[in-house]
């Protein structure tokens, strides 16, 4: 048992990534607001990133950057970092995007409620070319 | 010359979408410009893709392999146009005649020039993205092109200023972007246990340490498929589906259903099978999971499709069904399913395509979305209808059409396996399509038509619409060099097991 | 346990992430939603500041204030309460 | 070979003309299908002579791994020629049937088309060939059955659709079976699975039966058959006698010589329970086809009942049997088609549809009334008609095969077939006639009545000679025993 449990603790970065990549997608997925959607997406794709940096991590190793350290120093793996750089910009372009979507929704159905939404929904597109152009 | 381009093809293939893409914005003011550059960028993506096909068939060198920057792997980066790339390439070259016909009728349906070419933008990056799937043999890789390849499904979308697509795009995004955490998160675990980026080493070092971590390799797999399975619309993953392709401009709706579902189910194809590898699948029994799920999966996708009285979402909850069949051949684990399920991906991006583009084209005459409005189009849209005809005999599966040659490995594949259920999934499957596809083509043809006049669409349009029926006539007469790589790729695929 | 001082550091960091984000998901007023998000998103370049890639410490925060800012400017132009 | 192949794409190319011409040219069309049909049915009786002089003609194709090929063979040659001559005089008898409906562009150029599609199903050599054809026959009938455009026949024609697309794609399953199994799929180069006995092979033989069953209107296939007869009455004949009925128990007498052999086919259960399924099919259908009121419906049950008596003969597995069964499907292929045009022809000319307002129908319409009263001996079984042949090789071979109450079933079928169709012939000439103004005369009605009566007389030339189709016959049960 205490075995386990060393085990889990000493990994917590990863325990906390797969809460945080849980709480993300509850959020995405059950909660009405868009823009809470998006919150939760922004924390889903964190805790991957998370999970990958903690992959690369070192305990005590330090950054290879130069300059900085001798040359005993352990350096930790800087690839995940390096990719999940890749990542956040990956995740800023989708939230503008998503932002973009979800003022053009409020403009159409002025609420950014799903449930509201859907209500809506009839009387907004009676005519499908709208707001065409 | 000559030798400089052939030596650096795979990535050719890839940039030349892209850089045509980035130089698009500036010149929106000349449309007709902004058209032709952006069917060049395609041609020359098909043009390389031709060219790559048949140095790799002609064993000049199979696989063809490219290191980026000239780093070999595991360091650097490298690009494989192994039988399946190239095939996966080839089909990328549906993208030509749906640009083709997205030429005459885009401004009506996502209005001035300048949203005109963001469509030809991030279309070309789509299909820069898709050819960059075929090639790849990097994990992270993988990853940055499904995002660049779902935010740009994403803007196609939402391209017609209408109120539903932007809320479609807006659920494929966050259910899209769901699945790309997943396929990051079992990326990650990947590289967790094996170090390797690269799918080869990473493959190598798998099957060397998944006994001591069979917990870590299962949650990878859960993920991957799982993730994959959102993007590509798996059966019970595919709720974000009929909105999005169904409410596209039809050029996008063409391309989605043709070929963005395509590029996540190569991507999901070679990490189980490049990366996990039979014995693994096998071990976990992911292939019977695929396989129930592809079942059942075509069962109810055309039911669904059979209930939708709008035509494009009949057409969009079919490529639901379809998709059954692809995943249902991915977990035959035999070389006859996997290549049958290889074809039926190409047959049924060009079908698709065409059917789509037929709808399209009877939309934008008609101004009808159902099924029983579109009586008599057929006498008025002869040519129209007629390619929608080749198309839905095509995935009906008779002989003479390609989706014929799909389902024949299909059923003998599901045979080799010893199961019978797929097969009868398989047939159930056409049967349904068969209810779903003719009354179309009964109203059309066999209906009265009203008075109004409903002219067939440009020449483009026309010629493209021939092109993409003659793809799925010759591809069912003379699949020759395509069911030849087919069955290679499906062979290299599943050669250490 | 072979707990580093670090090590601590890093729990309480992430203890807090884990608190901001369950905040996130409850709290009704949208704009406030978006300001523990900006926290969120501090306590994400901490902890990448602890785990030895300064780097992304850089690029999280510069994305962080960009992603709040817009995101607050997308809620002032719709609606606060989220309907 | 040059014969084979422009028998086959006859149809599609008279088809495709019909279908390019303008609705209006009416006589230029008529000349088209006149034309290619005839061109059709010779180059079908080339074929055969070169076949039964033990010519093979082969013409095989690649179709994506598969072997795609036309090798007629004595059996094939049997059935082409049945559909080849009597499409040829439904057309003639369509030409007076059709004149002045609507639609006519259409009908002809499918009905062209299915004409070829019924001659590939007849000279395929592979059943990759003949799935292709059954599928493409399928389609090209659909607007022959939904010529109406009615709500009802829309209705029949997607019941037709769905049952028969279904059937294929159980057919499919089979042939990828036996595909997996024999490892070959040619006809010619003796039974396909001879090599042994599998377990599987019942079920093997029952998707067989099931797929190409709903085509030959098997018992609980049938549903589609009655339904189809809101066609027009020249399809209605094609239908029922020549082409799709006939499609599927050609089918099956494939699968019984060619996929599984006859020694096979012994040994498996489910052939042996087979025949007495058929059995039920003839009985059920005609004692059904007495209480029909509306004429083509009887005919219809009719259809279902007489189709069976085809495979119950080739389940005999007796050569007896089968030269009961081939006599039997030329015989009452020319009578039934001939049957179907005098109930076309009284139902134009007086507009009585059902059996009980026939009374009088006799008195006008005299030679139609004959020539009905013929065929109904014909569908009883009597001498002097060629159904009486193969009712006859029928019972001796279900004797011979050690199935003798089979042979009691055929009689007994007679039996109920006289019930069913003397009445109607004695009420027709026995009752008043309150429109006696209706003749007989007209380029029209003669266009109807002259295929009608030559049908009759060939009928008759086959009972009383038999030597006539003796050596077709002969050819099929020596190249299969």
């Amino acid at each position: 048992m205490s075995g386990l449990l060393t085990k889990v603790l000493i990994n917590y970065p990863y325990l906390v990534a797969v809460l945080l990549f849980t709480i993300g997608t509850f959020t995405v997925l059950t909660h009405p607001n868009l823009f809470k959607k998006l919150l939760g997406i922004n924390i889903m794709e964190s805790a991957i990133f998370l999970m990958f940096v903690a992959s690369g991590n070192i305990r005590g190793g330090v950054a290879p950057i130069r300059g900085t350290t001798n040359a005993e120093a352990v350096y930790i793996n800087p690839l995940p970092s390096a990719l999940m750089l890749t990542g956040i910009v990956v995740s800023v372009s989708v939230t503008a995007f998503a932002l973009a979507l979800i003022m053009r929704l409020y403009k159409a159905y002025g609420t950014t409620d799903l449930r509201r939404i859907a209500a809506r929904r009839k009387e907004v597109i009676s005519d499908d070319h709208l707001d065409q152009g | 010359m000559t030798t400089l381009i052939r030596a650096n093809l795979p990535v050719l293939v890839v940039i030349a979408p892209l850089f045509v893409a980035f130089i698009l914005p500036p010149l929106a003011r000349r449309i007709r410009l902004v058209e032709a550059l952006a069917l060049l960028g395609a041609v020359l993506g098909l043009g390389g893709a031709g060219y790559l096909a048949s140095i790799v068939l002609t064993q000049q060198e199979n696989p063809f392999i490219y290191q980026l920057g000239g780093w070999p792997a595991p360091w650097g980066i490298e690009l494989v146009a192994g039988s399946l790339g190239v095939f996966f390439l080839l089909v990328v070259g549906v993208s030509v005649p749906v640009l083709l016909f997205a030429q005459g009728n885009l401004a009506a349906e996502v209005g001035g020039a300048e949203r005109v070419t963001r469509f030809y933008v991030l279309y070309l990056l789509l299909v820069g993205a898709m050819a960059g799937m075929a090639v790849t043999n990097d994990m992270f890789n993988v990853y940055v092109l499904v995002e660049v390849a779902t935010l740009s499904c994403c803007g196609l979308v939402s391209a017609r200023r209408y109120p539903r697509a932007a809320e479609a795009a807006f659920t494929y995004l966050i259910l899209a972007t769901l699945g790309s955490a997943l396929v990051l998160g079992g990326i990650g675990l990947i590289y967790l246990i094996t170090g390797h980026l690269n799918m080869g080493f990473a493959a190598q070092e798998l099957s060397r340490v998944w006994l001591a971590r069979p917990h870590v390799v299962l949650m990878a797999v859960s993920l991957i498929v799982v993730g994959f399975g959102v993007k590509a619309a798996l059966f019970p993953l595919h709720v974000w589906l009929p909105d999005a392709h169904s409410t596209a401009p039809s050029p996008a709706s063409a391309i989605l259903s043709g070929l963005a579902v395509k590029g996540y189910l190569i991507c999901l194809v070679k990490f189980l099978y490049g990366v996990f590898g039979p014995t693994l699948l096998q071990e976990f029994a992911v292939h019977r999971i695929l396989t129930l799920l592809g079942g059942v999966g075509i069962i109810t996708g055309s039911i669904l499709a059979l209930t939708q009285e709008e035509l494009k979402r009949r057409l969009a909850y079919s490529t639901v069904a379809q998709v059954g069949y692809l995943i249902l051949g991915f977990g035959l684990l035999n070389v006859t399913g996997l290549a049958g399920a290889l074809f039926y991906l190409a047959s049924h991006a060009v079908i698709k395509a065409t059917l789509f583009l037929a709808a399209g084209a009877m939309l934008a005459a008609t101004g009808k979305r159902n099924v029983r409005d579109l009586a008599g189009v057929g006498r008025k849209m002869p040519i129209t209808m007629a390619a929608f005809t080749i198309g839905s005999l095509g995935l009906i599966g008779l002989p003479l059409f390609s989706g014929f040659i799909g389902k024949w490995y299909l059923l003998l594949g599901s045979w080799e396996a010893g199961l019978i259920l797929p097969a009868v999934a398989i047939l159930a499957g056409s049967v349904l399509c068969a209810a779903y596809l003719l009354p179309v083509i009964r109203a059309a043809y066999f209906a009265p038509a009203p008075e109004e006049d409903w002219p067939d669409p440009g020449r483009p349009q026309k010629l493209a619409l021939l092109l993409l029926a003659a793809a799925v006539v010759i591809l069912g007469v003379r699949p020759g060099p395509f069911l030849e790589l087919a069955q290679k790729a499906a062979a290299e695929l599943l050669a250490f097991y | 346990m072979p707990y580093t001082a670090l090590d601590y550091w890093n729990m309480v960091l992430m203890l807090i992430l884990v608190v901001t984000a369950l905040a996130m998901y409850f709290i009704k007023d949208l704009l406030h939603a978006v300001i523990v998000f900006g926290a969120y998103s501090l306590m994400m370049a901490l902890i990448w500041l602890q785990m030895n890639s300064p780097d992304l410490a850089i690029t999280e925060a510069a994305a962080g204030i960009g992603m709040t800012v817009l995101m607050m400017a997308v809620i002032f132009r719709t609606s606060r309460k989220g309907e | 070979m040059l014969a084979l192949v422009f028998a086959l794409s006859s149809g599609i190319i008279g088809g495709l003309l019909v279908a390019a011409l303008p609705a209006a040219r009416t006589r230029l069309r008529n000349m088209v299908v006149l034309f290619f049909t005839g061109s059709g049915m010779i180059c079908s009786w080339l074929v055969a002579r070169q076949v039964w002089a033990g010519e093979r003609l082969r013409f095989a194709g690649q179709l994506g791994g598969l072997t795609f090929c036309l090798d007629p063979d004595p059996l094939g040659i049997v059935f082409g020629l049945i559909a080849a001559t009597l499409w040829f005089f439904t057309v003639v008898y369509s030409l007076g049937y059709m004149a002045g409906k609507a639609h006519q562009r259409t009908y002809y150029a499918f009905l062209l088309v299915a004409f070829s599609a019924t001659l590939g199903v007849a000279f395929s050599g592979n059943l990759v060939a003949l799935y292709l054809f059954y599928e493409l026959l399928t389609l090209t009938t659909y607007p022959l059955v939904i010529q109406e455009r009615s709500p009802e026949a829309m209705q029949a024609g997607t019941k037709y659709l769905l049952y028969n697309l279904a059937g294929a794609a159980v057919l499919l399953l089979a042939i990828v079976l036996t595909a997996a199994w024999g490892g070959r799929l040619d006809f010619v180069g003796g039974p396909i699975l001879a090599a042994g006995l599998k377990t599987g092979l019942n079920w093997l033989l029952f998707l067989f039966t099931v797929g190409f069953g709903v085509k030959a209107a098997l018992l609980p296939l049938h549903r589609w058959l009655p339904a189809a007869m809101v066609a027009p009455t020249p399809v209605s004949a094609l239908l029922h006698a020549v082409a799709v009925v006939y499609a599927g128990v050609y089918g099956l007498l494939r699968v019984v010589y060619s996929v599984f052999g006859t020694t096979l086919l012994g040994e498996l259960g489910f052939a042996a329970l087979i025949p007495w399924v058929a059995a039920g099919t003839v009985l059920v259908g005609i004692i059904v086809a007495t209480q029909q009121d509306i004429l083509k419906r009887r005919l219809a049950y009719q259809t279902i009942s007489h189709l069976s008596y085809i495979l119950l003969g080739a389940f005999t597995l007796h050569p007896w049997g089968l030269a009961g069964a081939v006599l039997q499907m030329i015989g009452y292929a020319v009578l039934k088609t001939a049957f179907f045009f005098c109930a076309g022809i009284i139902a134009e000319q007086t507009g009585v549809t059902r059996v009980s307002q026939m009374g009088g129908v006799g008195r006008s319409l005299p030679k139609t009334m004959v020539a009905f009263a013929v065929v109904t001996l014909g569908m009883i079984g009597m001498l002097p008609l060629g159904t009486f042949w193969g009712k006859f090789y029928l019972m001796k071979g279900s004797v011979a095969g050690g199935k003798w109450p089979l042979a009691l079933v055929l009689i007994g079928s007679g039996i109920i077939n006289a019930v069913c169709f003397i009445p109607v012939v004695v009420r027709a000439f026995r009752d008043e006639n309150k429109r006696l103004s209706i003749t007989e005369r007209g380029v029209r009605v003669t266009l109807m009545l002259v295929p009608t009566m030559l049908l009759v007389v060939v009928g008759l030339g086959m009972g009383l000679f038999p030597g006539m189709v003796w050596p077709a016959v002969q050819a099929v049960v020596d190249w299969f025993f």
